[in-house]
């Protein structure tokens, strides 16, 4: 094991040399990049890189420019996970061997995807690279909603969104299923460690990136991707929205240990009422009208109940 | 060239007894071939296996033949299919059946006129290995009406394909050649 | 690269992010790189801004806000500094502005053919309600 | 850890399957990522076996499906490595996807691919449908007729598609069951001598090089992709088929056994021939000495490599041929056989006045018999002596119910 980067405060932090290249092609405000960064930056090992097909594919390996400064691979929508595996399976294989140019660099294994990518076309990938315990680390991009294709519902959209595919309309409040409960799911494959991370939690963020990088096995992250475009904001006020995100609970920031230990890494001073979040994109301007208005006490409740339910397993650590 | 047909049921063997066969066959510089029919089914169904043997390389992969030799390592499928199929007039039969050729014969009025032997490989298999896998009491009943290869000999080169399992299953299988070979009639 | 022809490129579509070997790039800033020029940096996106953010380091504290929160790589932050804005990478979100803490801020969008000079000159001054 | 070595006999009977997986040990592949799937499992069941008893080194990754091994042998191979796979039928048609992006990407990796019918209806036997699917996913394909001829060209493989001016993805076929199942006698190089031939993996672009990073696996729209493909093309046409030729004739001076592109058979002086694949190559073979001895001068011909199509070859080896049968191991749907129209490709600006037709035969493992085959030398030699096609351009043959035949 490498010895892990130390980041006291931002600061510090700031002397990072950045892995990742602008003149990218992402939207302006696109938090992808900003996660990328403090996931990059949380470490100076060598790293392999791997990225589903996504915003943030095909904004950063545009044909002659790669905006990447390590090794990087992209193959198709489904399967970042496992060509991220497939790259760590042969590094075993060729220090086993001792056929590595550089036998004393510790790599760090990661794949990227988004929402799309990882809730659903590549579900079964990540599952089997989790089962199998490699040892890399999966990092969503959470923006909840297919927004490299113009904003398709996902199964992380959340109920009440207006999305292409399920678009508020005179009788319809948009998408009709709830949140997918990745976390859980990934965390049932008992990994060693699975996190949920916010963009504007920093600090909280890095110590996850770095806890999960030098875990022996496969961690999942699952990060909150603001989206000016598909949650309709506008680009100044990513920040904001990933503020509003973690602080009305809406993306409360946990981790959970061998799928068992359950910890709250993020109790907001002020919780934020849920309805300030919703209220905030456009994605959920219908639910303001009269006849919707129920659905806006329904998220509170829903949003409050999970937020119990953490606690309650923080607390049973089960 | 030789050609033999299995009649076996799935988990009897008779893929591995035709490979063992053709392993040992081919020590001796002749040209074989081993393969089967093989379905979805699974452990029990009835199922054919085959090998050819010539001095020349095998060319030929059609899986129809009329075979000399029909081995039947189960004894309920010379009742139940008919392992006379594209037989030809010279074509050898040995069956595993606790009757006698005569019984068996009578039995089954497709074998009437045909050469047939009987060995109860079943049995011998129960008594020797412990489990009813007739597939080697078969080679060596082949051995004894075949005259193909001294019995020591065959013993021999089916112990070093046998070589991976444990000395016990070795020697009982010896002993279940043997036995085979001095019993088919 | 732009008139290229299909025998004129790595196999596979392969890029290289550097020229030559590269030791340590955790270790390297920016300006001490051999990038190749498939590299995004060698590009620019400066005419996506319709907006800059134009930097007063009278005001600025060095806090790092503008440079973690930047989706860009365009706040150029050296030795726990705030030194300026990369302009060729710069889109022109205003994350920056937002996020800084100052009052008077220390980043604020202009628009794009805003002077600087003429801007910091006449630099707000401190607001009550921050 | 030191693996052990194998001590081989001068003959092995071996089939087809075990020939391969003996190939991937001695090749010392480092990591094979695998599903399971009829008839190519024993493959790589293979390769896990010589791991656990340490007659290999690597990494062994089964993972949960066919699009996720071809997914992991992409992503090892982009790492810089001897990279291996098996499937069939329906687990090629999950992995299908990832064939064309492992080409596009110039990774060398053997997929021995253990030809089975796809459905529907469901069947694990063998015919070519799954062959024909990939044919243009710009990997390289060999085809073996026998489990020798499996284990050659996997060595022939490893070394073509690794090769620094290749760099492209090559399948190994074999007949499901036909080869895979069946033991023949087999001739192995010894350990030593078989990886010498392959020889060690000399990495080109690859992610583990930590003083190099690189980028694979790039977007590019209308205003790059069709360069790429035509590179693609290019490299395929050019550089793959010399070195399949000098493999060949390095293989040959090591072990005496000589590949060529197109195999011919008693075609001097053939006035009808047929031209097919897999293991009905060699039962026609048999027939058409057989046909000789009744004084029709027939000959074989057995396309030993798919990709890239040895065109001029084909029209070359046909060109003093009287009647030609293209046999198609493959549900056509809807058109002629694949074969039929390469080689119709092939001869139609070709110096030659031969009758080409058709037949589709043997799937999802329907016998081809050597009558099949005598009858068909008898239709050609009609063919032949009447100067014109005398029937349908496609026939079915071996098939229930009323004949079949069109175009």
């Amino acid at each position: 094991m490498s010895e892990m980067k130390k980041i006291k405060n931002l600061k510090e932090f700031s002397t990072s040399a950045d892995r990742f290249e602008g003149a990218n092609l992402l939207c302006p405000g696109c938090a992808h990049s900003i996660i990328v960064r403090e996931v990059l930056n949380a470490t100076n090992d060598d790293l392999i890189l791997g990225a589903s097909t996504g915003c943030l594919e095909v904004c950063t390996a545009v044909y002659p420019y790669t905006s990447w400064d390590a090794s990087w691979i992209h193959i198709g929508f489904e399967n970042s996970s496992t060509a991220v595996a497939g790259a760590e399976a042969m590094y075993k294989a060729l220090k086993t061997k001792g056929r590595l140019k550089q036998p004393d660099r510790n790599p760090k294994f990661v794949a990227f995807g988004g929402d799309g990518a990882s809730y659903d076309i590549g579900f079964q990938w990540i599952s089997g690279c989790m089962e199998r315990n490699h040892n890399m680390m999966y990092v969503v991009l959470d923006n909840e909603v297919y927004a490299n294709t113009g904003g398709q519902r996902s199964s992380s959209t959340p109920i009440g969104s207006s999305a292409t595919t399920s678009p508020a309309g005179s009788v319809s409040y948009g998408e009709k299923q709830n949140k997918k409960d990745m976390m859980g799911i990934m965390a049932a494959h008992h990994i060693p460690y699975a996190a949920q991370v916010a963009p504007n939690k920093w600090k909280d963020m890095v110590k996850k990136i770095q806890t999960g990088m030098n875990t022996e096995g496969a961690t999942f992250i699952n990060a909150v991707s603001p989206c000016t475009t598909e949650w309709k904001f506008d680009p100044k006020d990513t920040m904001k929205l990933a503020d509003l995100s973690t602080d009305s609970l809406v993306f409360p920031l946990y981790e959970i240990i061998n799928g068992r230990e359950l910890n709250i890494t993020y109790r907001p001073k002020n919780v934020v009422p849920v309805e300030e979040y919703l209220a905030a994109q456009g994605r959920f301007k219908h639910l303001f009208k009269d006849e919707y208005k129920y659905l806006i006490k329904e998220w509170q409740e829903r949003v409050d109940a999970n937020w119990a339910y953490l606690n309650r397993r923080e607390e049973a650590r089960v | 060239m030789l050609e033999i047909r299995w009649h076996s049921r799935a988990g009897q063997g008779a893929v591995t007894g035709a490979k063992g066969l053709a392993d040992v066959i081919s020590t001796t510089g002749k040209h074989v071939q081993a393969f089967a029919f093989y379905g979805s089914a699974k452990r029990g169904a009835a199922m054919t296996a085959y090998n050819r043997v010539d001095d020349q390389v095998i060319m030929n992969h059609e899986k129809y033949m009329k075979p000399d030799y029909v081995f039947v390592i189960d004894p309920a499928l010379v009742m139940t299919t008919d392992v006379t199929i594209n037989h030809k007039d010279t074509t050898k039969y040995i069956i595993t059946t606790h009757m006698s050729t005569d019984d068996l014969v009578k039995a089954q009025p497709k074998l009437e006129g045909k050469e047939v032997y009987t060995v109860d490989c079943i049995g011998i298999a129960n008594e020797t290995i412990g489990r009813p896998i007739p597939n080697t009491p078969m080679l060596g009943a082949f051995m004894k009406v075949s005259g193909m290869y001294d019995i020591e000999f065959f013993k021999e080169s089916m112990k070093r394909i046998l070589g991976k399992l444990p000395q016990k299953i070795i020697d009982a299988n010896m002993i279940a050649i043997q036995r085979a070979y001095d019993e088919v009639k | 690269m732009a008139n290229t022809g299909w025998d004129g490129f790595e196999i596979g579509a392969m890029l290289r992010s550097f020229d030559g070997a590269v030791d340590d790039i955790a270790g390297t800033a920016q300006e001490d790189r051999k990038y190749s020029p498939n590299n995004s940096f060698t590009a620019s996106v400066a005419d996506w801004r319709l907006e800059k953010p134009i930097f007063n380091k009278d005001f600025c504290i060095d806090c790092q806000f503008c440079w973690i929160y930047c989706p860009d790589i365009s706040i150029i932050s050296r030795d726990k500094k705030m030194l300026g804005i990369d302009m060729d990478h710069c889109k022109g979100c205003g994350i920056c502005a937002e996020v800084c803490p100052t009052n008077p801020k220390s980043l604020i969008m202009y628009p794009e053919f805003a002077d600087e000079e003429t801007e910091i000159a006449q630099w707000p001054s401190k607001s009550e309600e921050k | 850890m030191v693996f052990d070595k194998m001590e081989l006999r001068e003959v092995e009977v071996w089939d087809g399957n075990f020939a391969a997986a003996q190939a991937l040990r001695q090749a010392q592949v480092d990591v094979v990522s695998a599903y399971p799937i009829t008839p190519s499992t024993p493959i790589v069941e293979g390769y896990a076996k010589f791991k656990a008893d340490n007659y290999v080194e690597g990494e062994f990754v089964m993972v949960e499906s066919e699009h996720a091994a071809m997914s992991g042998c992409i992503g090892a191979a982009a790492a810089g490595g001897r990279v291996a796979t098996a499937t069939s039928s329906q687990g090629l048609a999950l992995m299908s996807e990832t064939l064309y992006q492992a080409s596009g990407m110039r990774l060398p990796i053997v997929l021995n691919m253990v030809n089975r019918a796809l459905a529907a209806p469901l069947n694990v036997n063998g015919d070519h449908s799954d062959m024909y699917m990939v044919r243009d996913s710009g990997w390289i394909q060999f085809d073996a007729f026998n489990p020798q001829e499996v284990y050659d060209l996997n060595l022939i493989a490893f070394r073509v598609s690794e090769d620094h001016s290749v760099r492209t993805p090559a399948i190994v076929n074999q007949d499901g069951f036909m080869t895979s199942h069946t033991a023949q006698g087999v001739r192995p190089l010894t350990d030593d001598e078989a990886y010498g031939f392959v020889g060690a993996y000399k990495p080109m672009n690859d992610m583990l090089d930590f003083e190099h990073p690189v980028t694979h696996g790039v977007q590019t729209e209308e205003d790059w992709h069709f360069e790429h493909k035509a590179r693609q093309h290019n490299d395929m046409m050019t550089y793959v088929v010399p070195k399949i030729e000098e493999t060949f004739e390095a293989f040959e001076k090591l072990t005496g056994r000589k590949y060529n592109r197109v195999e011919k058979y008693d075609m001097e002086d053939a006035d009808v021939a047929v031209v097919c694949m897999g293991t009905s190559v060699e039962t026609a073979r048999e027939v058409a000495k057989e046909m000789r001895e009744k004084g029709i001068k027939a000959g074989v011909v057995g396309i030993r490599v798919l990709r890239p199509f040895p065109f001029a070859e084909i029209s070359e080896t046909l060109k003093g041929v009287k009647a030609v049968a293209a046999l198609d191991r493959s549900a056509p749907g809807g058109a002629a056989g694949m074969l039929f129209n390469e080689i119709a490709g092939s001869l139609i600006n070709a110096d030659t006045k031969v009758i080409l037709s058709g037949y589709i035969y043997g799937l999802g493992g329907r016998d081809l018999t050597k009558a099949h085959l005598v009858d068909l030398f008898n239709e050609l030699q009609a063919n032949a002596d009447a100067g014109k096609i005398l029937t349908k351009q496609q026939q079915f043959i071996g098939v229930r119910g009323p004949k079949l035949a069109y175009l």
